[in-house]
């Protein structure tokens, strides 16, 4: 029978004997998700579980066949980072009716999970904006970068980051325009340029909003490929100190910009213990032990800021977890075929 | 048999080809003499072509072998042919017409340094066999603005270009008009007394007995025999290729003219904006339009037809405006094309005959409101080709599998179906052989008897001679002239056709109202 | 009929070689998504087949699906219209979209590809614009139309296994079209332009009106497709959406035997083709494949799949030839 | 020439329109990655216009930048492979696959259109398959080969402005594709066989390797502008990197005047086609219009181009013949 021939992607035909198989399904495929698959594999092998790890390239759909797949070869359990959970409900019971659920890295608590791993986006942005604060104390304007807006993960760190920024109460169901200019006491958010996962547009948007903004003050990307764009286009501007870049996630680009004072700073989660704690959890209730289960279902594992004082210590730790030299990270799901 | 040189520049023995369905060529003979003008004739897909291919490389052969020069062919390629002196013109216009004239002529042979085109000598020399045949246009001409016959000018004064030693020639000749094809018979003239040798293929058995030194027939893929240069005589080439004696060729009836059937007043074209032409024809009636190359013919037809858009004036079928002319309502109105390219325009190739025959009218009964009428459809088909006496295996036969002369009248019968009141035809024996060409004449002629009116587009004089009871002569988009069965002669047409007459033509049948437009319609 | 023996072969064999590698490929289960997906994708193929016979091609597809699976839920939730009013307005968008295709396309002779080209960046931008880039979705009611593309109707007698509504909506679609195809003057007449235009338009067909009513069938399909591709998923990204299914589609009709010179095609070849490219991705999951490889694994049978039906025609007329040289020569 | 002065002058007017309304428009900076970008993108369109001269197409071409794009950095990061080595290994690869492509068209008579569909679903696999997925970059060092992609050469006497190296490039290469089109006997050949593939055929022309030499071309200019794109963003995510920029080159090839039949096609036009793709999405950018309205915007142009280009042509053979028959009236 074919086996897996590539990291993570473990191959086999439904629970054998004592040994639990597990999925773990993300939202889509980045070098974010790398990660998570290794935490994942990793805790495969110390709980003794068989983990199957998917990763869908088309969105919604995508995910709703690979997750059916999934049940129809038979699965002791399922890990899921629901792509849009408002309107997944039926998708999210079809698991849980024929399997285990819980979900990870984004909540549907209106499902029959039995628990949540991650953090709070909204927060995550919150503290993007904390970063913002601390990097232009005087107030100035913001631009925002992120891939594609019409996903929730990229919303809420939105919201966050504009509610702080304008000093706003905590509510994650506000939703401001993505094209007006917004002005508060000090900080003006310019506008939010999407780039559709095109790279080289990503990096061409930072270089129009340069052009564009001479008061340019910062820029803000919030997925994790869009900082090292950033950092290249300010680099090649010659405005580096001039236009601060604060990132989300820990790409390489970013974590070095940090390292030489470039960036300003970045937010990060923590996606290798989003995939070792679902893998534990799952294994454990696949096994009858319902005590793996986090107290009020939400196992949080929150975001963190690294700036200068701290971005060494963090990115040894990385690099200790994932095993390899040159540590990646990203965020959300690019499209392809 | 006797060979013409003692050493054949080339030998073909005992070659066969086949198709998937056909044996084309089963053991085939031919030997071609220094300087000789050899031709070869037989029926529609008696295999001259696929012969010639095989010589020009263009096609291997299953079996037996070619030799040049007494060595025999080791490839079958056209570059290799190329080498040893075959030029092959091809009986379909092989050219790019995104390109210009001279860059046609010398495709795949341009002068060149360093793998650039030297240009300059490039349209010097197009310039030059451009003349040679009689062509007066510039070498930097879009083909792609030419005219058909033009075109296959341009096919002749490439394949001379080569300066080849063996020039074979498959149909030059079938879209050209009478004086283009006196301009190319002293090009062959003039090669022969180079000493090349030329293969030359027909179907106007005339120009055969004009120009051959020899006369090769083939039957069903087989040698049927060969005519040297003292007993060639139409009888004698038309006995060898069917294989039986054909009786007298074109027997012309004439028929009492009706009601005017089709009324043409001061149409003007797009292939010649500034002339308008007017004329009638009645029921019954069979009339002619002769004209050189590019005299607009086809353009007239299609502009009634509807096809392509006139500029200015009326059309009146059986007596009814057609205001704006379009294929639709010319079907409605019993109005058909026959059109001059029959591969292209005229048959749907990969489609069966029944349903090619049944394409025009398919509407006429429909099932359940839009279902094709399958039984009606069979029984309309059956009943064309019964008529036509069309020769196919059976009526699912694919069309392309044809031969040419079946082919042409499949594109009749298409018509036929619809019980036409006026039937435009346009070259409707082109590379038609003989045979066929002789049941066309009859299919015409019985039309005609039956009370359809017929005009027709031909560039074969013996045609316009033979078939037509008044003629329109055509000079650059102007009628010049109207020649009555009685003051017909291949003078008179020749002179109205290159303008030589003007407008001294002879006092006609019906009054000759064409002019130089003031286009009105403006 | 013989292109589709081939293809239909190709299914048998991939179909069995995954039942006898992974006991999960005949579960009810698994067989009831799988022909719900090729329900789904099979109402695209069978659109697009139209428009490649008639020697056209439509790139536009994905972004209709965008467009059309963004703007039901957008009509219905946001907007507050009726279902069938919103029905109706979807819908007449879609035939509006091939009807602005077909007149571009016939009427001033631009290119098909270019046409939906451009067609497959403005109705992705107008979507995204429309919505504002925000997810689409049904929330809860609306149970009659999720029905459409989630329900299913009991087959006795197959121990639970249950047909999809969309497959049926397929094989209904697919018999109306192949009707039409084979059947009727539209059909007839499509057959004869996509073969020979010139030819056609010689005979008095209006060619135009039937390379229009091609583009306009094309397009709704994909617009039916959209709706379907939305009430199935529940969720609509206007900027994710359908990326990229025109290709599926077209790949499945000319699996299917649909050649892109046009003038060829038949409504089962393209259904089978649809059936074979699902089978492919389930298999890949089932057996375990590294789906990264998924696409690559696509890629190869289709091209094999094409490359072996040359290949099989040219042998055929080799022997052919052969056999007919050696009886001549007896 | 004519088709090209109609797109000069709406790239003209573009330009115009964007610099009165935006003051950012004409300074250096913008310019410069303005410039950068068209460099880039030229290179892909003017690699696909010969096989899209010779009548074929090719789907591919984001595939292949995805490919190369990613395995450039794997081989010189992480397998530590010299430049020289990396670079030649990738433009072999690059290479082989345009062989590829040209001989199943060529010589095994496939459709350029599915042979090439299969490559973009199959190069991507592969590249994703190779990376398992994981972002490549390429660190730190690399800076003569990093130059060739961001790298700027000044021109004296404009005021700061520096040409980027890409644009350079991309000036070469078309002066060299210019040259290899229109003054070569292999440019001569291709255009014959784009519009007449059997004309040329029998003028002794080995059309294959005509045919199978442009789709070399066309797979090396995408490997190239793959390693340039890689080069200039740093870091290439394999399942994202290139996705649709076959779709941008095409578009950019048919408004610069190549026919998609085939036998059509000039490279001044290209890069003028391409250049026009760039300035709008600056200018979108720029002025402030809403980003869901690019692609939106890019459809609506490449559309009102071809249109206006097919109306003045109509425009012009209407007053053709009208003046005519003026004429001969006098
Ligand atoms: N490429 C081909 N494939 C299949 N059959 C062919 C092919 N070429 C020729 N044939 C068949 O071979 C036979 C001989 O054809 P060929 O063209 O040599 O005839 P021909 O003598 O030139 O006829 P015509 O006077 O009509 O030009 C015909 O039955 C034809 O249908
Ligand atoms: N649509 C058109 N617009 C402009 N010129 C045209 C058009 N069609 C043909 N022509 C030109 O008009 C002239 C007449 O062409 P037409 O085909 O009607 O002549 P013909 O008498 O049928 O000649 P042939 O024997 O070549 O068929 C030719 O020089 C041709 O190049
Ligand atoms: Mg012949
Ligand atoms: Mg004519």
């Amino acid at each position: 029978k074919p086996t897996a021939g590539t990291p993570g992607h473990s191959g086999s035909n439904g629970p054998s004997g004592d040994k639990p198989t597990v999925a773990y399904v993300t939202n889509g495929i980045a070098s974010f998700w790398v990660v998570a698959e290794k935490g994942a594999l990793q805790a495969g092998k110390d709980v003794d579980a068989e983990v199957l790890v998917r990763m869908p390239p088309d969105g919604v759909s995508d995910q709703k066949r690979m997750v059916q797949e999934l049940l129809s070869v038979g699965i002791d359990g399922i890990a899921i980072s629901p792509i849009d959970p408002a309107n997944q409900g039926d998708l999210l019971a079809e698991i849980a009716r024929h399997s285990t659920l819980i979900t990870h890295d984004s909540d549907a608590p209106e499902s029959d999970r039995l628990c949540y791993i991650g953090m709070n986006n909204y927060d995550a942005g919150r503290m993007c904006g904390q970063l913002v604060k601390e990097a232009m104390p005087d107030g100035g304007s913001v631009m925002v970068f992120v891939g594609r807006l019409g996903q929730l993960n990229a919303q809420l760190r939105r919201q966050g980051l504009i509610d702080e920024l304008l000093g706003r109460s905590h509510d994650d169901t506000r939703r401001d325009p993505p094209n007006d200019a917004l002005t508060g006491d000090k900080y003006t958010i310019l506008g939010t340029r999407t780039d559709e996962f095109d790279f080289v547009r990503a990096k061409a948007l930072a270089q129009e909003a340069i052009a564009k903004e001479p008061n340019l003050g910062c820029m803000v990307g919030l997925f994790a490929y869009n900082p090292p764009y950033l950092l290249e286009a300010v680099r090649e501007a010659n405005k580096l100190g001039q236009i601060r870049v604060i990132g989300f996630d820990e790409e390489d680009g970013t974590l070095q910009g940090i390292l030489d004072g470039h960036v300003y700073g970045t937010v990060v989660q923590n996606p290798y213990q989003y995939g070792y704690q679902s893998v534990k959890i799952l294994a454990g209730l696949a096994r009858g032990d319902e005590s793996v289960l986090p107290e009020n279902g939400f196992l949080d594992i929150p975001a963190r800021k690294i700036t200068r004082d701290n971005v060494q210590e963090f990115w040894d730790e990385l690099k200790t977890l994932t095993g390899k030299s040159a540590p990646a990270a990203g965020e959300s799901a690019a499209e392809s075929p | 048999m006797s060979v013409t040189a003692p050493s054949p520049v080339i030998e073909v023995r005992g070659v066969s080809k086949s198709f998937p369905g056909v044996q084309a060529l089963s053991n085939v003979e031919l030997q071609l003499g220094q300087g000789e003008v050899l031709a070869v004739v037989g029926e529609n897909g008696a295999g001259k072509s696929t012969l010639m291919k095989i010589l020009a490389g263009v096609q291997a052969p299953d079996r037996g072998e070619v030799l040049v020069d007494g060595k025999p062919l080791k490839a079958f390629s056209v570059e290799h042919a190329l080498d040893r002196g075959i030029a092959l013109i091809h009986q379909e216009l092989n050219l790019a017409d995104n390109l210009d004239v001279a860059a046609n002529i010398f495709l795949g042979r341009e002068p060149h340094r360093f793998g650039l085109i030297d240009r300059s000598r490039l349209h010097h020399e197009a310039d030059h066999f451009l003349k040679l045949v009689g062509l007066d246009i510039s070498p930097i001409t879009l083909t792609s603005t030419l005219s058909i016959g033009q075109q296959q000018m341009v096919e002749i004064a490439k394949a001379i270009s080569v300066d080849a030693r063996v020039l074979i020639m498959d149909e030059p000749t079938s879209s050209l008009s009478h004086r283009e094809t006196e301009a190319l018979f002293a090009v062959v003239r003039d090669l022969k007394r180079r000493g090349v040798s030329i293969l030359y293929i027909s179907h106007r058995l005339g120009e055969v007995k004009e120009l051959a030194d020899r006369v090769v027939v083939l039957r069903d893929g087989h040698n049927a025999g060969e005519l040297q240069r003292d007993e060639i005589s139409h009888d004698r080439i038309v006995r060898l290729m069917v294989g039986r004696d054909v009786s007298q060729f074109y027997d012309h009836r004439s028929h009492p003219a009706g009601d005017v059937m089709l009324d043409v007043d001061r149409l003007v074209t797009s292939a010649h904006p500034g002339e308008s032409v007017c004329f009638q024809i009645r029921a019954g009636e069979v009339v002619g339009m002769a004209g050189l190359v590019g005299a607009g013919r086809t353009e007239i037809l299609e502009s009634i037809f509807g096809i392509s858009p006139s500029l200015g004036g009326r059309v009146r079928i059986a007596g009814r405006e057609v205001s704006r002319p379009s294929p639709q309502e010319s079907v409605a109105n019993g109005l058909g094309l026959v059109p001059e390219d029959r591969k292209q325009q005229g048959l749907i190739l990969s489609m069966a005959v029944q349903q090619n025959l049944s394409l025009v009218n398919l509407f006429a009964r429909v099932a359940a409101g839009c279902l094709v009428h399958r039984r009606y459809a069979r029984e309309l088909a059956g009943q064309i080709m019964d008529r036509l006496r069309i020769k196919t295996a059976n009526a699912r036969q694919i069309v392309r599998d044809l031969s040419g002369g079946n082919q042409q009248k499949v594109v009749l019968g298409k018509w036929l179906a619809i019980g036409p009141r006026v039937l435009l035809l346009d070259e409707p024996t082109r590379g038609v052989d003989v045979g066929a060409k002789h049941e066309i004449y009859r299919l015409i002629e019985d039309l005609a008897e039956s009370g359809v009116a017929i005009l027709f587009v031909s560039s074969e004089m013996e045609e316009i001679l033979g078939l037509s009871d008044r003629t329109l002569v055509l000079h650059e988009g102007r009628i010049t002239g109207e020649l009555t069965r009685a003051q017909l002669s291949e003078e008179a047409v020749m002179q109205l056709a290159t303008g030589a007459a003007g407008q001294t033509a002879m006092p006609a049948f019906g009054e000759i109202r064409s002019q130089t437009s003031p286009a009105e319609n403006e | 009929m013989k292109k589709v023996l081939g293809i239909l072969t190709l299914l048998i064999v991939v179909c069995a070689f995954t039942a006898w590698q992974s006991e999960h490929f005949l579960t009810s289960y698994n067989l009831q998504n799988l022909t719900r997906l090729t329900g789904l994708f099979g109402v695209l193929g069978i659109g697009v087949a139209f428009v490649i016979i008639t020697g056209g091609i439509d790139l536009s597809i994905g972004s209709v699906i965008a467009l059309t699976g963004s703007l039901l839920p957008y009509l219905l939730v946001k907007q507050g219209w009726s279902v069938p009013a919103a029905l109706a307005a979807v819908s007449l968008m879609s035939a509006g979209i091939g009807l602005a295709h077909g007149l571009l396309v016939a009427k001033m002779n631009l290119q098909p590809f270019v046409v939906t080209l451009c067609g497959l960046l403005l109705y992705r931008g107008a979507a995204r614009w429309l919505t504002a880039d925000e997810t689409q979705g049904f929330g809860a009611g609306y149970d009659g139309l999720k029905w459409l593309a989630s329900g299913t109707v009991p087959l006795p007698g197959t121990g639970g296994f249950e047909i999809p509504v969309p497959l049926l909506i397929m094989c209904g679609l697919g018999v109306l079209a192949a009707v039409l195809l084979n059947l009727t003057l539209f059909g007839r007449y499509l057959l004869a332009i996509g073969r020979n235009e010139q030819a056609a338009r010689f005979s008095g067909i209006r060619t135009d009106r039937i390379v229009i009513a091609a583009y306009v069938i094309c397009s709704l399909c994909a617009g039916l497709g959209g709706m379907l591709f939305a009430l199935e998923v529940r969720s609509v990204q206007p900027a994710g959406m359908g990326n990229f299914y025109e290709l599926y589609a077209i790949a499945a009709a000319v699996l299917g035997g649909c050649a892109l010179r046009g003038g060829e095609g038949s409504i089962l070849g393209v259904v089978i083709g649809t059936a074979l490219m699902r089978v492919l991705q389930n298999a890949i999951s089932l057996l375990g494949y590294p789906s990264q490889l998924e696409f690559a694994i696509i890629g190869v049978v289709i091209l094999l799949g094409v490359l072996t039906d040359e290949i099989v025609r040219r042998l055929a007329a080799y022997r052919h030839t052969r056999y007919q040289t050696r009886q001549s020569a007896d």
